[in-house]
């Protein structure tokens, strides 16, 4: 990868990086209200992941979906609007932080159950096995041990649906350690069963990230059918907002900031020849940007309610 | 054309099948075999199985599989092989389905269509005998098809094809043989209920094959003086309560059958939204249901479970003379 | 003793739990984080790994070991964290636990709590907000518990773990903060309403964070003159219509307020059995509930799409007033 | 194995087919309604297995399930007369065929869901984790593409819950092949990816079926946690009464039946020393006895409704 494509991956990173940066604090000032899941420690996985994408593809992701909707193409202000249940909100404020849905952007949904993005991307597959195109689905290892990640990861098997699972191993499901729950401790073996090719790769590292994730849409994209890529990777911060995540044995977290995925790839631009400084100055936009778009959004209406109106198409 | 309820089912689906590439069709047993019930035959050899095809045991996958291919420009129809298993779907259908349209904020609709056989008096017992249509009647976004005559079950079959909403669609395994007109199948909206008989002393409605049982009752009835409208409400959401108010505006008495228990069934709500509206000229209304117990096998417990035409007479003989006595 | 509804219902637990070594508690996040809504914080200390246990998230697995460990000697209690999570749990509960006391001949009871926490106003928005009650109030065989007051969750709690039918428990997200007197804590019945406010104008029922509502309102309404008798249905199946419709004969008028859509919820169901006991004593009857959509996201939206206390005082001056200008 | 040993299998296994032959019968003059799975040709798996458990050990198994009932005790008398509606039946006449209980001899149920007995059984072994004993799940091929089967493996193995779960593959669910809709071909793969023990053995082999299943059982009630059986099978008649089962390609049938688990068991019997005769008339003893008691139950009232009653506990 050259510098100038592992920077253009940076700055999204950043960008995922401060947005929920800028959630956070919105969060304490009360703009954000319910409850928020941070991608922070994430950002290799879905920028890794999505800049492999074409227009067509689709992508279902979670709860923790600021990540994904960003990586996808979402406007920022559009997606601080709704964490804020603005009306300029992507989704004019009717879904929140855990059920974002920007369609013309190819993200068919963040799903607030646990496993659904699995089936909304499976069943998208079906779609895109006739027109061209592959479905991702992002989840968690939590959502390995829900039924839907076995019904559809064996019925894309069976159709041979142009669909990439890809697993954001972050080694805990809320405040339960990944392994109390999940039997078998390898995940791939669970694909792997279903005669599905199933890869591990770093999920902090973008350029690993880009690498297997591009590599398997593109053999989805050809006809492989499903493909499976377990992402190693840990959020920095609780499961969401009330998480002081006191459930981490001592130093677990400060040998994964350690190996922050901002970091390894900043590191990565400088052997790659990039300045430091240049650098710096890129992240400092991004996030002037970003900023400013949630700060943007404050300025923005709440929608009016309008009782007994009807909601169907 | 005179058909039988599981052809006019079937010709739905190829009819909209063959008017529109985006409808698939896939569930248990319903390609090479051609359905468990015999609904679906024919549709792999016509459509090919990119667009008609069986699938493993995974209800869940199912009802994902359709909301995610309906989110992405297909029209889905599933096929649950007996509602039952409904259960086991339900997550999709109410979690990601029927809140699609509302919670994206109007970006796009969820065109599928979930089919399945439901009922009881087959002797099939507790586990293939229910009517899922209460587990789901109440979910917003949702619509609940229920017909009880062919020619209803083939245009609202297509109407449910064509609906931008998701559809349960709900067929009675008692009815499959039931044969009927397909008339002229001009277009019919879903939500609306059909008097199929006119009466002025009392207004029984009822759904599918409770429909059939209500028309026996009412020639019954007749013999002795009564003449009961009859209404088809033809489906459970949604709920065509201006129907029955209007009927029951002019008959004074309001009976819903229900094959299914009272509490938290569809017969108590409708009375309930009917009373709402018509207190004032109300004489009676009640409902007849099942006792609240699973459906049993045994064919004397299972025949005396059901609420039949016998049943349906001798409540109203009983509720009328006691109104009399009164 | 006051404590909040979060307290009595751990409390609940840990009584039974001391009580009756059979009973044994397991669900995600309820051990060792003692669960997201910190309502069964130290349970696993005190029961320790072998009945109090993490599970995957698996909610369909969850209501099978309960029901499978619940016919082979134990009492299970198990969380399923979101009431909006229930469908994936729901056909083990209805197929299996429902059923097996009548299909198996009465062989064997199924003594089983499936909790929840469920309800809007926490801004969760559309998957987390949900009452799945009416998802399950027309299944013979199963019990639904819905406390309004810290007492009432406690014994009630108490009582579900020593029923031998599925119970399922539902906790309102809004309540748990809630204080209470736990009061002396004798034997409670399920499915036994109760009037919490006495009044001749007109009786409004609710249950859960409803029935703080309706009171709230029926204050409001008091210094107009009007005065609401109140009750707590504290459950939904068995549906205790008899109290209702006691109260309905004194008042001649009913409101069921419900958090949750018209058709297909259980207000209007029970204004329909009721309706039918009491005609000749009703003056007017009718549900408040909410809009039928999803539940919103957006503070504004969500509120209003709650029917609190205000809108049940206009509700009832609205409707008392209509029915003065007739 | 024994000559006598086998011998006792042997006959149990006879006992299961004459039970299924005179279903059919009862079935075609009317006596029994709706619909029937017969269990004929899978004979040895049920055998073999129970036949390892103890007092206190629970079963689930299928809608297809006279076999599991029979081999665990249940009374063909009462079995009989409850797929005729009879009072006399093992539920009254309120089950049916799809949803034998019989508790006093471990049958925790018969489910008519496909994948209900994995979890019934999973939630057993909770309860016999803690007072001893071991748990058994029978379901089919097409019930490991189902919800039960992942959740509650995975489970069963996050608690080392004792459960041997036992799968029938016969090859086809209802009217489709099992390589149709199961990815991966080998179903052990997915068992051994929640670290769970996965063997195949030939189900058609009471002896190999019983030495294997054996094993599982005795290394779950020694604390192993749970145990993965696959039994490859073939059911000799359609999936239920309505099915003629046309699907399947010629001769296949005709080549099972040449390994039919009775004939195989006689076989065996033969060379362990026994007479031909002797075997023959021993199986004519069980069909007449299983014969005289599907008849007798003939003779059984059907019960009386009761309208209106309570039933509950
Ligand atoms: C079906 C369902 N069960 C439970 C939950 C509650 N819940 C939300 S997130 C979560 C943990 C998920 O863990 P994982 O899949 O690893 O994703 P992560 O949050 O770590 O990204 C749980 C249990 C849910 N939302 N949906
Ligand atoms: C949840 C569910 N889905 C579908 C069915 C309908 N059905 C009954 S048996 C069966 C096939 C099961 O195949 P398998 O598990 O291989 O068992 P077998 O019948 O071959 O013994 C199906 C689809 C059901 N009973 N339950
Ligand atoms: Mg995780
Ligand atoms: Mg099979």
């Amino acid at each position: 990868m050259s510098a100038a494509e592992l920077l253009d991956l940076h700055r999204r990173m950043v960008a995922l990086r401060a947005f929920e940066d800028a959630v956070q604090r919105q969060f304490l000032r009360g703009e954000i209200h319910g409850t928020v899941h941070l991608y922070t420690g994430q950002e290799a996985v879905s920028v890794g992941v999505c800049c492999s994408l074409q227009p067509g593809d689709r992508v279902a992701a979670t709860y923790r979906g600021h990540g994904a909707a960003l990586a996808m193409g979402t406007d920022p202000r559009g997606l601080a609007a709704e964490l804020m249940g603005r009306t300029s909100g992507v989704c004019g404020g009717r879904a929140g932080s855990m059920n974002v849905v920007d369609l013309a952007h190819g993200l068919i949904g963040c799903f607030g159950i646990v496993g659904g993005s699995i089936a909304a991307a499976t069943g998208a597959a079906i779609s895109l096995g006739r027109l061209g195109g592959v479905a991702v689905a992002f989840f968690g290892d939590g959502a390995t041990n829900q039924a839907y990640f076995h019904e559809c990861l064996n019925l894309a098997r069976v159709r041979d649906l142009p669909v990439l699972f890809v697993c954001e191993n972050n080694l805990y499901g809320e405040f339960t350690p990944m392994a109390a729950v999940t039997a078998g401790a390898d995940i791939r073996a669970r694909a792997a069963a279903y005669g599905i090719t199933a890869e591990r790769v770093d999920g902090n590292d973008v350029e690993a990230v880009r690498e297997a994730a591009g590599a398997a849409i593109a053999r989805a994209r050809a006809g492989s059918g499903p493909e499976f890529l377990e992402c190693l990777t840990y959020r920095h911060l609780g499961h969401s907002k009330t998480d002081p995540a006191t459930y981490r044995p001592p130093g677990e977290l400060e040998a994964w900031l350690e190996r922050d995925p901002l970091m390894l790839s900043a590191r990565r631009l400088v052997e790659l020849g990039a300045e430091l400084d240049a650098i710096k100055t890129a992240e400092q936009s991004v996030r002037d940007e970003i900023d400013a778009a949630v700060e943007a959004a404050l300025a923005d209406p709440y929608p009016a309610p309008e009782p007994g109106r009807e909601y169907a198409p | 054309m005179t058909v039988d309820l599981r052809t006019a089912v079937r010709d739905a689906i190829a009819a909209e099948m063959r008017e529109d590439a985006t409808v698939i069709f896939f569930g248990e047993d319903v390609a090479a075999p051609g359905g468990v019930f015999k609904a679906t035959v024919g549709l792999a050899e016509e459509f090919g199985d990119q667009r008609v095809f069986d699938t493993p045991i995974s209800e869940l996958a199912l009802s994902g599989a359709a909301f995610g291919s309906a989110v992405t420009g297909l029209r889905p129809v599933v096929e649950i092989m007996f509602g039952d298993f409904m259960a086991l779907a339900m997550d999709s259908l109410i979690n990601q389905a029927a809140k699609f349209w509302y919670v994206s904020n109007e970006q796009g609709s969820v065109p599928l269509v979930v089919r399945c056989a439901v009922g009881a008096g087959g002797r099939f017992g507790a586990m293939h005998s229910q009517i899922p249509g209460t587990w789901l009647h109440g979910v917003p976004g949702l619509k609940v098809v229920a017909p009880a005559f062919p020619a209803d079950a083939h245009v609202l079959l297509r109407a449910a094809i064509r609906d931008p909403n998701p559809v349960v669609f709900l067929e009675h395994k008692r009815l499959y043989p039931v044969k009927g007109e397909l008339g002229d199948c001009g277009d019919l909206p879903i939500g609306q209920a059909r008097i199929v008989r006119a009466g002025g002393d009392l207004t029984i409605v009822s759904v599918m094959k409770g429909v059939h049982d209500a028309l026996a009752a009412a020639e019954t009835l007749a013999g002795s003086g009564i003449e009961a409208e009859v209404i088809d409400l033809r489906g459970l959401r949604p709920l065509d309560s201006a129907t029955v108010a209007g009927s029951v505006s002019r008959t004074g008495r309001l009976l819903a059958v229900e094959e299914g228990p009272l509490v938290g069934g569809w017969a108590a709500g409708l009375v309930g939204i009917v009373a709402e509206r018509t207190l004032g000229e109300l004489d009676d209304l009640w409902v007849l249901a099942t006792d609240p117990t699973p459906v049993p096998y045994s064919p004397t417990l299972e025949d005396a479970y059901l609420p039949g035409a016998d049943a349906i007479v001798d409540s109203v003989l009983g509720r009328l003379s006691a109104s009399v006595t009164e």
